[in-house]
């Protein structure tokens, strides 16, 4: 099993980099993972990021693509709710690589 | 449509479920332990004896043959994988699991 | 493509939570099928039913709670939702037993809806 | 006439691989096409190749792997059901491969028919 290691814990991840608890996840985590990622989080990065815990936390998934960016119009705004506004935020894919940053599993229709 | 029962009568409802579901001129297919219900002299041979009345019921000869079933209820017609497939090509399958 | 047309897909249904994988691992099919567009059903009938019961917790037996994830039916694609009522009636639960708001219907509906599929999958 | 098969149920412990295969072969026989054959749920075991019953049994991995080779099937291993249960590319017959559920919707939209095989 691969590690990372945050503020001197060592946290399981998968092969691909994905939190393995769910309950390890904190904001230095996410930092973490976001700079593995390449990604600079702005608050723009962090509303994702916390749109989809908030998600995760009421129905036990991580959205796909679709679903993500029609929910977050719905929430955010039609400016925020667009492919291209979360691909610019999240290069690696918003699914995929937020919810890494997010401490979520992959998303399902990822698999 | 083409319904397939795999399921004993004695243990579960797939069969009464899906007969509470077929449409008239529907396909039932009775096949691995769901040939029981297609032995004669059993406390279901009344009800698959109203179904055959009602739908095209077969029972698939090999898993007949296997549970050593030879006297099968009225009406009901015993098919081979070469049938199986024909109703499968004609039918669009609803398998009762 | 088989069909010049969408295709219409059913899932149907009737395994109970827990007890054994399919209810779960139908639920993925269901949602990984929704990226693909096309026109889906679900139907709940028999034991099915009890995949939709609201207040479930699973804590207790350490299984992934996952019921809740049926609300994103809808959301999905999945607009189409019956359930059975004579199973809901048999087994002792009322619409208000659900967690989602589903259209209660009885089996001739459901086979008549079946009758239009080019596809069933059981789960 | 294009099919889509999909198995749900593991090997030995219950008939529908065998009922699978032996439909399988009866469709190839009555020369219908096999857009693909989706191993989900438990199925995901009948292409274990550490599978060793004894000589007088059928193999059911060796007995899937032969007729993929000889008919060039599309033999798919769900990855999610695949990973949860321990299967991955290393541990499977040849002839197989491991990919999405989005795989099986292909096959549904792809095939004439779906036939399924479960408990």
């Amino acid at each position: 099993m691969a590690s990372i290691e945050v503020n001197g814990k060592q946290l399981e991840v998968d092969e691909e980099g994905y939190l393995q608890n769910l309950e390890d996840w904190n904001m230095d985590v996410a930092n973490f993972l976001a700079e593995q990622e390449g990604v600079e989080m702005t608050d723009n990065h962090w509303e994702v990021v916390n749109f989809l815990r908030e998600y995760y936390e009421e129905y036990k998934i991580a959205p796909m693509i679709r679903i993500l960016t029609k929910a977050i119009g719905k929430k955010l705004g039609a400016d925020k709710g667009n492919t291209k506004y979360l691909y610019e935020l999240y290069p690696g894919g918003p699914a995929k690589q937020a919810c890494k940053i997010a401490g979520l599993p992959k998303p399902t229709g990822c698999v | 449509m083409l319904h397939t029962v795999n399921k004993s009568p004695f243990d579960r409802s797939a069969l009464a479920s899906c007969l509470a579901s077929a449409q008239p001129d529907d396909h039932i297919l009775l096949f691995e332990d769901g040939v029981f219900a297609a032995k004669a002299g059993t406390k279901y041979e009344s009800m698959v004896k109203e179904a055959a009345g009602k739908y095209k019921v077969y029972a698939l000869g090999p898993d007949l043959q296997a549970r050593g079933i030879d006297a099968i209820v009225d009406g009901v017609e015993i098919c081979d994988y070469a049938g199986f497939v024909a109703l499968a090509a004609d039918n669009v399958m609803c398998p009762w699991l | 493509m088989a069909r010049d047309r969408l295709t219409k897909i059913m899932f149907m249904c009737r395994q109970a939570p827990y007890g054994s994988v399919y209810a779960y691992e139908g639920l993925e099919v269901m949602l990984i099928f929704a990226a693909y567009e096309q026109e889906y059903a679900a139907a709940f009938v028999d034991d099915g039913v009890f995949d939709l019961k609201k207040d479930k917790d699973s804590s207790g037996i350490g299984m992934k709670e996952f019921s809740t994830t049926y609300r994103v039916m809808e959301d999905y694609g999945i607009e189409k939702v019956y359930v059975d009522g004579q199973s809901m009636k048999d087994r002792g639960l009322t619409p208000d037993d659900l967690m989602i708001p589903v259209e209660v219907v009885d089996r001739d509906t459901i086979a008549k809806v079946m009758a239009e599929q080019d596809v069933v999958l059981p789960f | 006439m294009t099919f889509g098969i999909l198995i749900l149920e593991g090997p030995y412990n219950h008939q529908a691989s065998d009922s699978a295969y032996n439909f399988t072969q009866a469709a190839l026989e009555a020369g219908h096409k096999i857009q693909g054959i989706f191993f989900y749920h438990d199925g995901v075991y009948n292409v274990a190749k550490l599978m060793e019953p004894p000589q007088d049994d059928r193999n059911i991995a060796t007995r899937w792997a032969e007729l993929a080779e000889k008919h060039d099937l599309d033999l798919i291993v769900c990855i999610a059901a695949g990973k949860r249960r321990g299967i991955s590319p290393e541990v499977i017959i040849p002839h197989v491969r491991i990919d999405g559920l989005g795989q099986l919707s292909e096959i549904c939209l792809e095939a004439d028919r779906m036939v399924t095989f479960g408990d």
